[in-house]
């Protein structure tokens, strides 16, 4: 980005607030998953260009390749799971801020949960029977891991009770799954319905069963972005939100649904708009809130692990003054 | 028994005929090899003997090809990864070439470089990402110079042995003849080393198409490698099957320009 | 008749191109006998031996090499580049052939060292070839074909880069083992001298495209020394014959 | 002027020493190179010629090396790794160059499986690694078949190649001598094949490394490549630096051992 | 002199062994001068000659080749092993020593053709070394030392493996170029004839180690020729005291 601080946090009639006075680009970095329907759903309607911001999206295949280019200020937003490497990174001095909510769990319908392989569907009913199984998680030190341990302590089982297989990829759990090397995964949306429907594995329970308030993902921001160019990440925040609240008026109110499934299916992976009438969505807080004290819980379990080096400063790093000044321009989400 | 041909010109054009035909037998065989598999793929999909889901048979990656065509986007795809693999192929190959003939000529700088070389090599390239990101950007010169990166080696490599295989009585040749060191490296150097490195240069188109998932990986928005690892996070094997086949097709199409490149850059073999 | 030839003729073919290197070559060879071929450079000597070799495959004609039906090797050859195998010492390329029939392991350490010991090589048996003068290779490269004692010996210049010395040695040798072991031999010489000295008969070839044009019998009884040669006179009409053969050929190639 | 030596064997005894000095001068440069690139990367992250959050100096990843070493958990990845490429290796360069020697000498075997090797070859690892999976599970059979994958092409090009560049006469020559197709194999097409071929087994060693990586990727919880990847992900960047020095320097020394091994291979030249 | 030698040795050593290839060899040829070097297989005749070539460094001794100061290369060598680059044409090897002194395109091209046409190879100008006869070969690596025009020749047996008739032409060649250019000329052979028609001197190198222990002068009035070599009485005299020492030589180093 880059803007003069002039171009005003004026407001216009409505209390929205002004376009800017130059076309500015903001560069988004994305790992092409269904939680960044905020930016997908404001760029294709329009909030972005109604702030004369022009958002150009770049992929990475994974969410840590990000960080680097963050601090760098190759690009400006990032989305990220929560892991072991964020505070590592930021306690490193890569002042990366974690500005807003991009995935948690929608009660009983969690898009990031266990599955079961789908022989084992009958035999395996409740979460002490994983007794004795194979697990597979997708990293160490990640959500992924403080998932599993929020389940296994559910589970009254320890690590020692079952066997742990790190796979680095969701698609080869589907992968063992077939070949009937793993008995249960945490594994995410849309795989968890496509491996349904391939007979692969069937869904098992649901994480919000022990972690309703667990935080998943998160917006981040650049350092230069958050803070030097405040009329540019304010706009972007605001518009980012929109999007997010048509987001929830679709798979919460069922209100514009088909548009919606339109610019999901044309950003993400999933082609399939029968499909996202299945799909456990990701959840996104409408005003971009976002579980503090789990990132702090997590925080703790990475810490204890010993995975995490140095000292960790909420205060600086989480930075929730943008969603809050977009939430006062927007007003509360209904 | 004893039947007499009277022309033997007639006789011998007939048998470099007939070795003609052979020669189109083996390019037949050349062909038929890919062809070969794919129909057993297809059988051993089509009866479960490997696992359909996993696996889909060659027909509905066609399939998945067709109407992928259909929309354009694919063609879009391919050329921007061609662009990227052409590009990163050319900017390893040529240094490794000039690094190469100079290794193989001077034994200091031969023992300076190699152990680099030897111990550059095993890094992987998955672990480079981050640095050539911060140092080349987002953009293209990222994934031109990761590929290159890779392609580098295998070139380099062969090109020494290719130099260190030379006869020496060639070297001796220049030396007595007094071959300055320009005329040395193009006349002798050079193609002497060509059979060997052209090997090299066959490895390094490989591992060009190898690396561009890699390449695509970070900050890309298109091509092949980038529809791979889409495709494959959102475990649509068609679709990703379909990259694979592009990149194989690829390779298997570049190394019989390079082949048919090393016959005519080696009339004297 | 031990090898038979008829109307052999070789064309080397190349996109349209084409070169005749031999052409109707009727030819008998009796066996036992020692044959000594001539000819300008370029006329098809060594094509006309490969393809007795079996390394070459004649265009039209035919040829025939009759076996004695015993356990020995039908032809070696002494390659006119030599063959020397780099990665293999002085005394492995000698036992070569031996090792490849299989001959048990006794036979073949004695008839290696007897033959490197012909060849004046025994001191040099652990060698690589890198480390040979070139007429050492040479000699290395004659030993191999002693050594693996074949019905029919195919000789390409063997004693081209000798010394004096060491081609006399070795042609004593030659005769020694051809008049013991009534081996054939098919021997290509440029040396008129060392044909007239060797030879039953002596083909002289045209050059390109190679024919026989001319065959000469040597009477003169056996054995001959250099001197003998030198100074019978039959011998010298055949020397200016073979000259004026050669003289003919390579002045009529050319112009 | 001139002062005469008299005893050339002394002189040329003494001229071998300095060559033998002058060679153990190269194998020190050999040495030094590491030791100076080293430097050099220290004083550039220790000045913020470039970022040292992501370039640590060795010096500190040298201390995260020794806090590892000391509780031992550090040889017990390296341990198991070391077996994993050890296996890998040999799986991929046994296979290799048997089929290399048959796709050397007879061509209709050449003409049959190059372009299956040119089309597989481009193939990424990535991508085959649910292949792996399904095949072989997630055991330590499927890393090993991991490695054994990359390692094999690179061999069996160089392989191919050796045989196809040895000079016919020698060809010739095992014909004329009646070698049986053994003999063939093991006395002409495999010596002959050597030099290069060992270029091909050099290439192939480093690959075995850079797969460690992705073969740890799949169902691993120790060895170096899976420290590389976890502490990647961790943003442990000392921790990664000291795995993938570690690759670096298996990559020098194996290099070394083969280079080592070579001129015993080889004394014929 | 124009190349002087002294005290010149060669020792070959290697991890305790050693090879003495040429021992004290002190020696001055005269500008112009044509010598011939005789001795038997491996005594060190080529080594000598790559050491002028500087190819090789003498262990002790010193050797110096005076240079007449004009643009013309000081040496160069016709190798026994050939040195016919494969991956150049005839043609392009043949001007390989031109085209490497940077000499204009034209001259280059008038050279090359003039000599391609004297050693009979102007129709196989564009054929790659495989295409060719072993003799063919050889005259490839004659022409390109001739069209060279160096100030001294190095010759390795050149004339080894040709044909008599392409070895006379060539050998009258070699003669008009030398007479007429004043070239100095060391030569290697294994034939006394030819050491006898050809040299102004004559060498006699002794079995190794390689010393010359015999020089002969040549008075024989120019041109010679092959007749009357034969026929001259002190030619025969030479001859036979050649052959007398060659004798003892090889069955010295081979007992
Ligand atoms: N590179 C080398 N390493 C070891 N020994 C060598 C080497 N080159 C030559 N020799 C030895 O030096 C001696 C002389 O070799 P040289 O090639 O000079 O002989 P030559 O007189 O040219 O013989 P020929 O007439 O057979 O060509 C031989 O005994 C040979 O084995
Ligand atoms: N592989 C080949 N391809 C094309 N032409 C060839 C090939 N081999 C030989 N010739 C040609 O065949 C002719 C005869 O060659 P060959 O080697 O038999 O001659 P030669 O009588 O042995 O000569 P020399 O005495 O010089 O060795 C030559 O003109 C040569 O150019
Ligand atoms: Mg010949
Ligand atoms: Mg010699």
């Amino acid at each position: 980005g880059g803007q003069s601080d002039d171009g005003g946090t004026v407001g216009t009639e409505d209390g929205d607030l002004s376009p800017l006075d130059k076309k500015t680009t903001v560069l988004i970095a994305e790992d092409g998953a269904a939680s960044g329907a905020g930016f997908y759903i404001a760029e294709e309607k329009g909030y972005f260009d109604a702030y004369n911001i022009d958002v150009k999206f770049t992929k990475f295949a994974n969410s840590d390749d990000m960080l680097p280019a963050l601090a760098a200020g190759e690009v400006d937003i990032a989305g990220g799971i929560s892991t072991a490497s964020f505070f590592n990174a930021i306690a490193q001095g890569i002042d990366v801020k974690i500005i807003a909510d991009k995935g948690h769990y929608f009660d009983g319908a969690s898009y990031f949960s266990f599955v079961v392989r789908e022989d084992l569907k009958d035999k395996i009913k409740d979460y002490s029977d994983l007794k004795g199984k194979k697990i597979a998680i997708s990293s160490r030190n990640s959500v992924d891991d403080y998932i599993y341990h929020k389940m296994l302590e559910h589970a009254g089982l320890t690590e020692d009770d079952v066997e742990t297989v790190i796979m680095s990829d969701f698609g080869n759990m589907l992968a063992a799954m077939g070949s009937g090397s793993i008995d249960a995964a945490l594994q995410i949306e849309p795989l968890i319905t496509q491996g349904e429907k391939e007979g692969l594995h069937v869904r098992f329970k649901d994480a919000t069963d022990f972690a309703p308030k667990a935080q998943i993902a998160m917006v981040l921001g650049s350092p230069d972005f958050v803070k030097k160019d405040k009329d540019v990440s304010l706009r972007f925040m605001t518009a980012y939100l929109k999007g997010v609240r048509d987001y929830n008026d679709a798979f919460l109110k069922d209100e514009g649904k088909e548009e919606i499934i339109d610019i999901m299916t044309e950003y993400t992976a999933l082609k399939d708009p029968a499909l996202w009438e299945k799909v456990a969505v990701t959840g996104l807080d409408p005003d971009g809130a976002m579980f503090v004290e789990d990132i702090k819980s997590q925080y703790k379990m990475y810490k204890k692990n010993g995975a995490t080096r140095g000292d960790f400063d909420f205060e600086k790093s989480v930075d929730t003054s943008l969603t809050q000044k977009a939430v006062d321009i927007l007003g509360e989400y209904k | 028994m004893k039947e007499l041909k009277h022309d033997p010109h007639a006789v011998e054009q007939e048998e470099w005929k007939k070795r003609q035909w052979k020669e189109r037998g083996k390019q037949l065989l050349t062909i038929a090899s890919p062809v070969f598999i794919l129909l057993l793929w297809e059988v051993v999909s089509r009866t479960g003997i490997v696992d359909a889901r996993f696996f889909p048979p060659p027909t509905e990656i066609v399939g998945t090809f067709v109407s992928m065509s259909a929309s354009g986007e694919l063609f879009h795809h391919i050329g921007i990864s061609l662009v990227r693999i052409f590009a990163g192929f050319l900017l390893g190959v040529i240094p490794a070439i000039v690094i190469g003939l100079f290794m193989g000529l001077y034994s200091p700088i031969r023992h300076f470089f190699s152990p680099l070389i030897m111990a550059l090599m095993p890094i992987p390239t998955l672990a480079l990402l981050p640095i050539i990101l911060i140092i080349f950007g987002v953009g293209e010169v990222s994934k031109i110079v990761t590929i290159a990166g890779s392609v580098f080696f295998p070139v380099v490599i062969n090109t020494v042995a290719g130099v260190v295989n030379i006869d020496r009585i060639y070297l001796d040749v220049a030396t007595n003849y007094g071959a300055d060191s320009k005329n040395f490296f193009f006349k002798i150097a050079l193609p002497g080393a060509l059979p060997v490195m052209l090997e090299g240069i066959q490895m390094g188109q490989a591992i060009a198409l190898l690396t561009i998932v890699a390449a695509e990986m970070m900050g890309a928005n298109s091509g092949i490698g980038y529809l791979i690892w889409t495709s494959y996070k959102a475990f649509l094997l068609p679709e990703m099957f379909v990259g694979l086949v592009l990149i194989s097709f690829f390779g298997y199409l570049f190394s019989l320009l390079l082949r048919g490149l090393q016959s005519k850059l080696l009339p004297w073999r | 008749m031990k090898i038979s030839m008829d109307a052999l003729t070789k064309v080397f073919y190349k996109k349209g191109q084409s070169v005749t290197a031999l052409e109707g070559i009727n030819l008998g060879i009796e066996d036992g006998e020692f044959v000594c071929l001539i000819g300008p450079s370029g006329c098809g000597k060594t094509t006309l031996l490969r393809i007795l070799a079996g390394l070459e495959k004649p265009s039209t004609g035919e040829f025939a090499i009759a076996s004695s039906g015993q356990d020995r090797p039908l032809q070696s050859m002494v390659f006119q580049e030599r063959g020397v195998i780099p990665w293999l010492t002085v005394k492995e390329n000698v036992s070569f052939g031996l090792k490849m029939r299989h001959v048990p392991k006794a036979i073949v350490k004695e008839r290696t060292a007897y033959y490197l010991e012909k060849v004046g090589l025994d001191k040099f048996a652990h060698l690589y070839p890198k480390e040979l003068s070139g007429g050492m290779k040479q000699r290395v490269s004659i030993a191999r074909a002693f050594a693996n004692d074949p019905e029919i010996l195919l000789m390409d210049e063997p004693f081209a880069a000798l010394d004096e010395q060491n081609k006399f040695i070795l042609q004593e040798e030659l005769l020694s083992i051809w008049s013991e072991t009534k081996k054939t031999v098919l021997f290509i010489t440029h040396s008129i001298d060392e044909a007239l000295l060797l030879s039953d008969r002596i083909l002289l070839m045209t050059s390109q495209p190679g024919r026989i044009n001319e065959e000469i019998r040597i009477d003169m009884p056996r054995p001959r020394t250099m001197e003998d040669v030198r100074s019978d006179a039959t011998m010298t009409d055949h020397f200016v014959r073979i000259r004026n053969h050669l003289d003919r050929e390579v002045q009529g190639s050319r112009t």
